[in-house]
């Protein structure tokens, strides 16, 4: 049998199974699930034949499900990345209620992740985005919050996106006569300036939406957030990359190579903009959920500028910086969800001073945190020093300046991030909490050290990009295991930097504790003596509140400005609409007569015109 | 005098469908509107006769009197489907005669201006 | 061969129908079996004669020994051997269901399936006859039958629902009746075949005046814009089976007569444009007056409406991918809405108000109800891998073939609403907490068959639509290819 | 203001429809159709004086099997709508309300019952010969019993009886018909399988006569049923079922 | 058509029409009802005229009686005026 329809029943099987297993008792439920996250990956890296291809002819449309390169790389994501996330759930859900549903919904996103990344064509790429999409879905309302305000609006927005790309498919299947994704991009260049734009704009649509660029971001914050964290891990690591896979095809081989880089170049600055606000807003967020949430979409920002950008060294740096995002968040959702589950909330004015309590999840946390903050040993640092270096090389010197704000002003959430959760003082009612489970413990830390090496070998990584480039038109793409090269000359050894990094660090993490286990006195944080104002027992005076006060009024101009507000009224000024067209059912039935014969005298006066006699 | 006919009796049978159609329209009592149903099958069925009627012609029977002589028939087809369209339009309105009483039962009104629970 | 004559599908209804009453009083559980027999014959039947259907020879069959146009004719084709062979399947499933309805108080079961029985030979009269009078007798018997059975129950506001389609329909019936008479006038004869040849020498004046006669009084079955006042009451006051075979069977026959009329009886310039229009006027007041409704069942009534727009814009088209499509999307509709009917059934019997916010949680206390709603609610959304992707998909690039982009985007933002309301609904269902104490009411054995029944063919044809898309090729050819129809019904006339 | 409205629209109307048909003036015989053949197949072939009923019956014989549904279904439609559950009823006999009539009535009533039903009867069954059949005939004889039910209080319809003559009637016409795709010449539902007979002859005309008398058995007992129906109605006012 | 049977057709249409309007103007309906009635007895000698016997003696049984009949008993059950 074909290795790739294997692969897709096996996960099709699996997700059956562990419904079915959960159907009948946890346990078993649970063991199914453990053992469906193992036989993935494996079977995806040992048994997968990536030159197979098939091919079927359904309803009169062609389908042909292949791997390329391209398609590969991001494979790769979310098969490393999913089985750990399921893995981790395992441990994260435990006891929890419809696990059935829940384990059914998400292998089935696996489901469509794997099927958009081996389809070349646009029917089975809609289908499995479709299927990626309501399994999310379900995931997303999966513990019954807000299902009318964020699930609703996750759906609403991913309908969008979706029928954008469905309209796009069809305009393309009109004028090419072919739903090949080969046949599009080949007959991309004759198509008059109006289809161009026409069917690549939406596909655009469809896929920034997925990856929450700027005005189609509104969405995002919520589902990050109310979904279980263990979904969230795949859900912002690998889930929204389907939407970077696409704008890369069809920014980069469409737009780029026709001489209509102003396209790139637009969605580059919504992805700068992103990067910029979400930052901004992520750092004045209490909730640790909503923290990260606004964080991946700043870094989805990242690497849609890089992608719009569309040249070799930025969309370079894009695909890395998009494989880095899905390791540190992966691990910083896991986390979070880990301290959810054991410390009982994500609020970083409640919850602090666990970093003794939960040693592993702190250390995954650290280092996750430091690959994104881009700091140097690891990879988040190389990944930005790319997309710097084509900034600038391209001459888009505002945007290196946006970037970089946006950059420096993470390491404020990073930091709020940390202290808010583990360092502090810990509290007396957190002195119960534990360790999380090995099973949630082990993928991150798997993970963490998966960012170290990457640090220290960014060309285990590059190798793959430079692969994957060659399918959107980028040959010998140069890269190097552990040395990057600038354009200037200058290279950097990261081997080494890495090395002494680490000595150092570890070095005062031991000076660090033994001082610290030294000097440090318990104060309560909530017992604070203020000179002749009543304290009421509500207010919470924590560290963690507050955090950033005086940065939050110097930039309080900007964030006043909230697009989702204008979604809202938007919505709210549909319903009206709506109420108002309803009216014409006025239940009285003389009055729908009274339409019938009003319709009758319309087609009569007009009928001249309509049957043109 | 052709002429007067064609009009006379085509515009009486519309005449009384729009009478129909007047009463299904703008009248408020459901019975009325029932009523106006009525009128308005009734204008259509002398329409349709009027339509399948043949200058001179006799009614199409071969009685003993006709047969073997070469007479105008009036058109058989239109009355054929007018005794269909007669007995509908009596089956049609005694159901809607069976939902006038229900709904008076259930409303106590016959307006059916103030028949509207369901709505939009 | 005699057994498997189509006018069986007529006729043994209409014998058993008459026959009930005293199988009743012979014994009383005969009213229950008894029609299931006939339903599971004639749906037996149909598929017997539609899987043998050879192409480009439908079974044309003479009613009482004289040969069309003389003799009123019924014609087996392929395009109404689909129609009637759904209707039939329909029927059957919907008797499967209503079965045992009586254990969840439904009461005068000799009625209910007297009036059903009449339904659906009504329906497949409609559908099969070639005759435009005998057309018009049909419409009146699925449209009676429809007003008995939406005024079925009582304590509801059934016989207002009943009121309003009844005036409707009268209205049409009227303007049905007119267009036969001034094409009676026009061209001697009301055989359809007959009709199709000598209308193309009428006055195109009189044949506007005749097409939109016609196109008002079919519109009213086919749930058109203007003329669909009656659908929301009707569909959310009649019992739940009943409001299946709304969906499945009397839309069904309506736009089946629609489409007949305007393709094959009578060519008119510019009535497709029309057809355009008023389908997507369909579809964006209903789609739109779905989104606000609180009640289930109106809601679902809206969103067939919306359905029954769609059919019709892709019908519009006159191309032979719009009619594909329409067809995949009749089929959808009849299979999947008659889903949500069935499913909606149990649970607005249990939620004595019917409203949705009164659906909280029945995801748990009514498992296999809530599922077989919610893979309806996905497959009409069109979401793969249900059988509703398909026929959007279909729909959708037979538009895009028509060169009308903006009906694309217009049906895509609509669906945008479609998918917001019915996940609205879902989302309740499943991931609220249950906030109202009430009687459950689970569903009996048969209604279960029958539904299980409905979600296998959407996932099967979801899964691999080539199931059926011979069928809708054949079909279509059938109903593009309108020489043909005229050749196998009148062999020695001919277009021109 | 909305009247004034809707008679324009009616106008409009008018004005259209008016030209349609002005364009078919009254009495002409334009056209060449199928009445022709009717015209001459029905007494040369079928042997049956009456065109109309030929063509009712045979011809267009599918369409009055529609016809007898209708009038069917609008009798189960409306013993459907007017049905009462039995314990509503608590075991009274159901009473119409109409009051007695008058000692003149009563007596002129049950004088004219019987030829009423014979008349009826007459009709139907010469119905391929004169004018009217089984429609009228029925509608005659239901005429009759509505006499009667007006006029006493007390008389009440066999039900069962009505049961058995509606479905014995009615399954005359399809089981003809079905017999018809057996013996008949072109194995049609409906066609006609036995002798036709002599033209203005009683016995003439095939199935047709039968189909007409069972027709008319079907009508009268139908529309008799419709009839007690509506009269047995109990009280007016409010329905505590309906609230 | 002979003139006496012109004229007759004639009276009849004036009738039609006079008892249309009685039918659909007359608050009290009951008389509305009876001016049905009238309509169909004039119809049906229009048919008759109009040489469609058959019709004449359907719509004579039909409309006269038993329409008529069903109309005056709904209006017994329910309201004998048509309220303002």
């Amino acid at each position: 049998m074909n290795s790739l329809v294997l692969l897709l029943l096996i996960i099709a099987g699996g997700a059956l199974l562990s419904y079915f297993g959960h159907r009948i008792n946890q346990l078993l439920g649970n063991i199914t699930v453990f053992i469906v996250a193992l036989i993935i990956p494996i079977y995806w890296f040992t048994q997968v034949d990536f030159t197979e291809t098939v091919s079927l002819t359904i309803s009169g449309f062609h389908l042909e499900w292949g791997y390329n390169m391209y398609g590969k790389l991001f494979s790769m994501i979310v098969m490393i990345l999913s089985p750990l996330a399921l893995i981790y759930a395992i441990g994260y859900m435990k006891d929890q209620k419809k696990l059935a549903t829940f384990y059914f919904s998400f292998l089935f996103s696996i489901l469509g992740m794997t099927g958009i990344l081996m389809s070349r064509d646009f029917v089975s790429l809609f289908i499995f985005w479709e299927i990626m999409t309501w399994s999310s879905y379900l995931l997303v309302i999966f513990f019954g919050k807000d299902v009318e305000k964020t699930g609703i609006k996750y759906m609403v927005f991913s309908a969008l996106g979706a029928y954008a790309m469905l309209m796009a498919i069809v305009i393309i299947n009109n004028n090419t006569g072919s739903m090949m994704l080969a046949d599009y991009f080949t007959a991309f260049g004759g198509f008059s300036l109006q289809t161009k734009l026409l069917t690549g704009i939406l596909l655009m649509f469809g896929f920034a939406l997925k990856s929450a660029v700027m005005p189609l971001h509104v969405w995002a914050p919520g589902a990050y957030s109310n979904t279980p964290m263990a979904y969230t891990s795949v859900f912002s690591g690998a889930l929204s990359k389907m939407g970077i896979y696409g704008l890369g095809f069809v920014v980069v081989n469409l737009f780029a190579h026709a001489n209509m880089s102003i396209v790139g170049d637009v969605l580059a600055w919504l992805g700068a903009i992103t990067a910029v606000l979400a930052t901004f807003s992520a750092i004045f967020q209490d909730d640790a959920k909503k923290l990260l949430a606004y964080s991946s979409i700043a870094q989805l920002g990242y690497i849609v500028t890089g992608i719009g950008i569309g040249t070799e060294l930025s969309v370079m740096a894009g695909l890395y910086l998009a494989i880095l995002h899905a390791a540190f968040k992966g691990v910083l959702f896991m986390a979070v969800g880990a301290v959810e589950r054991q410390a009982g909330s994500t609020d970083m004015t409640v919850v602090s001073g666990l970093v003794r309590k939960m040693p592993f999840t702190f250390f995954a946390s650290l280092i996750a945190i430091i690959a994104l903050a881009g700091i140097p040993p690891l990879g988040g640092f190389v990944a930005k020093w790319m997309l710097y270096e084509s900034l600038i090389t391209n001459g888009n010197f505002l945007m290196v300046i946006m970037i970089f704000l946006s950059s420096t002003a993470a390491f404020l959430y990073c930091y709020k991030f940390l202290f808010g959760l583990f360092l502090g003082q810990q509290e007396p009612e957190f002195d119960h909490v534990k360790e999380a489970s090995p099973l949630m413990v082990v993928p991150m830390i798997l993970l963490s050290l998966f960012l170290m090496v990457t640090g220290a070998y960014p060309g285990i990584v590059l190798k793959y990009i430079a692969a994957g480039m060659t399918n959107l038109g980028f040959h010998d793409v140069s890269w190097q295991m552990s040395v990057l090269t600038n354009t200037w000359g200058d290279s950097v050894n990261f081997q080494h930097i890495f090395l002494a990094v680490v000595v150092v660090f570890v070095a005062f993490l031991i000076f660090l504790t033994w001082r610290g286990y030294k000097h440090s006195t318990k104060v309560s944080t909530k017992d604070i003596s203020v000179s002749g104002e009543m304290i009421k027992p509500e207010d919470n005076m924590t560290y963690s509140k507050d955090f950033y006060k005086p940065f939050e009024r110097v930039l309080q101009p900007i964030l006043k400005w909230k697009i989702n507000k204008y979604y809202d009224e938007f919505g709210k000024g549909l319903e009206a609409l709506f109420d108002f067209m309803r009216r014409i059912y006025t239940g009285n039935g003389q009055t729908y007569a009274v339409y019938v014969i009003t319709f009758l005298v319309i087609l009569l006066v007009f009928s001249k015109s309509i049957f043109g006699y | 005098m052709q002429e007067f006919l064609t009009y006379g009796i085509y515009g009486t049978a519309f005449f009384l469908m729009l009478l129909g159609l007047y009463a299904a329209l703008v009248k408020k009592n459901l019975v009325k509107i029932v009523i106006g149903l009525s009128v308005l099958d009734s204008g259509l069925h002398l329409l349709f006769v009027a339509v399948g009627y043949i200058s001179n012609g006799t009614a199409p029977i071969f009685s003993p009197a006709v047969v073997g002589k070469n007479v105008v028939m009036v058109d058989p087809v239109p009355q054929a489907l007018v005794l269909t369209a007669i007995v509908i339009g009596f089956g049609v309105t005694a159901v809607a005669l069976a939902l006038v009483v229900r709904l008076y039962r259930k409303h106590n009104t016959t307006n059916i201006d103030e028949i509207k629970n369901l709505k939009w | 061969m005699v057994i498997s004559d189509p006018v069986y599908f007529i006729a043994l209804p209409l014998l058993t129908a008459f026959l009930l009453p005293l199988f009743g009083k012979i014994y009383k559980p005969l009213i229950g079996i008894i029609p299931g027999l006939v339903f599971a014959f004639i749906a037996y039947i149909s598929f017997d004669l539609y899987l043998n259907l050879v192409p480009g020879k439908p079974i044309v069959i003479q009613l009482a020994g004289w040969a069309p146009p003389w003799g009123i004719n019924l014609v087996f084709s392929e395009f109404s051997g689909f129609v009637v062979t759904l209707i039939t399947f329909l029927a059957f499933l919907v008797w499967v269901y209503s079965y045992n309805f009586k254990k969840v108080g439904f009461d005068n079961s000799k009625k209910y399936f007297t009036l059903l029985m009449l339904l659906v030979a009504g329906s497949i009269g409609v559908v099969l006859t070639g005759d435009i009078f005998n057309m018009f007798v049909f419409l009146e018997i699925t449209a009676i039958s429809s007003y008995g059975l939406t005024a079925f129950y009582k304590g509801r506001d059934s016989a207002e629902a009943a009121f309003k389609f009844l005036l409707i329909g009268s209205l049409s019936s009227t303007f049905i009746l007119l267009a036969i008479l001034l094409l009676y006038k026009q061209v001697g004869t009301l055989n359809m075949a007959e009709i199709a040849v000598k209308a193309q020498s009428i006055d195109p004046k009189m044949k506007s005046i005749i097409a939109i006669l016609f196109m008002i009084g079919l519109g009213i079955e086919a749930e058109m814009f203007p003329m669909n006042g009656w659908v929301p009451d009707a569909y959310s006051q009649a019992p739940g089976p009943v409001a299946a075979s709304f969906a499945g069977m009397l839309a069904k026959s309506g736009i089946y007569a629609l489409v007949r009329v305007f393709y094959t009886v009578l060519e008119v310039d510019g009535i497709f444009d029309l057809l355009l229009i008023m389908g997507i006027l369909t579809i964006i007041f209903a789609e739109f007056s779905a989104m606000r409704q609180t009640r289930l069942r109106r809601m679902l009534a809206y969103s067939s409406i919306g359905q029954m727009g769609l059919i019709m814009v892709a019908f519009s088209f006159n191309t032979k991918a719009g009619i594909f499509a329409g067809l995949f999307l009749m089929f959808n509709h009849a299979i999947i809405k008659s889903l949500l009917f069935l499913a909606s059934g149990f649970l607005t019997y249990s939620t004595k108000q019917k409203k949705i916010r009164d659906l909280d949680g029945f995801g748990k206390i009514m498992p296999f109800t809530s599922l077989m709603f919610g893979l309806g609610a996905f497959a009409i959304v069109g979401l793969p891998p249900f059988s509703g992707f398909w026929g959007k998909l279909n729909m959708l690039v037979a538009t895009a073939d028509s060169n009308l982009y903006f009906v694309i985007a217009l049906i895509l933002l609509v669906a945008v609403v479609e998918v917001v309301y019915y996940f609205k609904v879902i989302g309740r269902l499943y991931f609220r907490q249950q906030h109202k104490e009430v009687e459950v009411h689970k569903p009996t054995w048969n209604a279960i068959a029958a539904m299980s029944v409905l979600a296998i063919v959407i996932i099967g044809v979801g899964i691999y639509p080539d199931l059926i898309t011979d069928y809708l090729t054949k079909a279509t050819n059938e109903l593009f290819d309108k020489a043909s129809y005229i050749h196998n019904v009148l062999p020695n006339l001919s277009l021109n | 203001m909305k009247k004034v409205i809707i008679i324009g629209f009616l106008g409009v109307i008018a004005y259209y429809l008016l030209s349609a048909f002005a364009s078919v003036p009254f009495g002409a015989d334009l056209i060449k159709g199928v009445k022709d053949f009717y015209l001459d197949k029905s007494p040369n072939d079928l042997k049956v004086a009456n065109v109309v009923t030929s063509i009712v019956v045979n011809f267009r014989g599918f369409d009055t099997l529609g016809e007898v549904t209708v009038l069917f279904l609008a009798s189960t439609a409306l013993g459907s709508i007017l049905y009462r559950r039995r314990s509503h009823d608590s075991g009274l006999n159901p009473q119409r309300t109409a009051p007695e009539a008058s000692a003149l009535v009563q007596t002129g009533a049950k004088v004219i019952f019987p030829f009423t039903i014979m008349l009826g009867a007459y009709i139907f069954i010469h119905g391929h010969l004169t004018p009217g059949g089984g429609f009228q005939g029925g509608a005659i004889i239901a005429t009759g019993f509505l006499l009667m039910l007006v006029s006493y209080r007390k008389f009440f319809i066999e039900h069962n009886a009505l049961t058995w003559i509606e479905a014995i009637a009615g399954s005359t016409f399809v089981i003809l018909g079905l017999l018809g795709l057996v013996y008949a010449n072109n194995h049609n539902f409906l066609e006609n399988f036995l002798p036709a007979g002599k033209l203005n002859d009683l016995l003439s005309g095939g199935i047709i006569g039968i189909i007409y008398v069972a027709v008319g058995f079907k009508v009268g007992a139908e529309i008799t049923g419709i009839l007690d129906t509506l009269l047995t109605v109990k009280e007016t006012g409010l329905d505590p079922e309906e609230n | 058509m002979t003139h006496t049977e012109i004229i007759l057709t004639v009276i009849s249409l004036v009738v039609l029409i006079i008892a249309g309007f009685y039918a659909v103007m007359k608050k009290d309906l009951i008389h509305a009802v009876i001016a049905t009635s009238v309509i169909s007895l004039v119809l049906s000698l229009v048919f008759y005229l109009l040489q469609a016997p058959d019709v004449a003696l359907t719509e004579a049984a039909i409309g006269i009686a038993l329409s008529t009949i069903i109309f005056i008993i709904t209006v017994r059950n329910t309201k004998r005026f048509e309220d303002k």
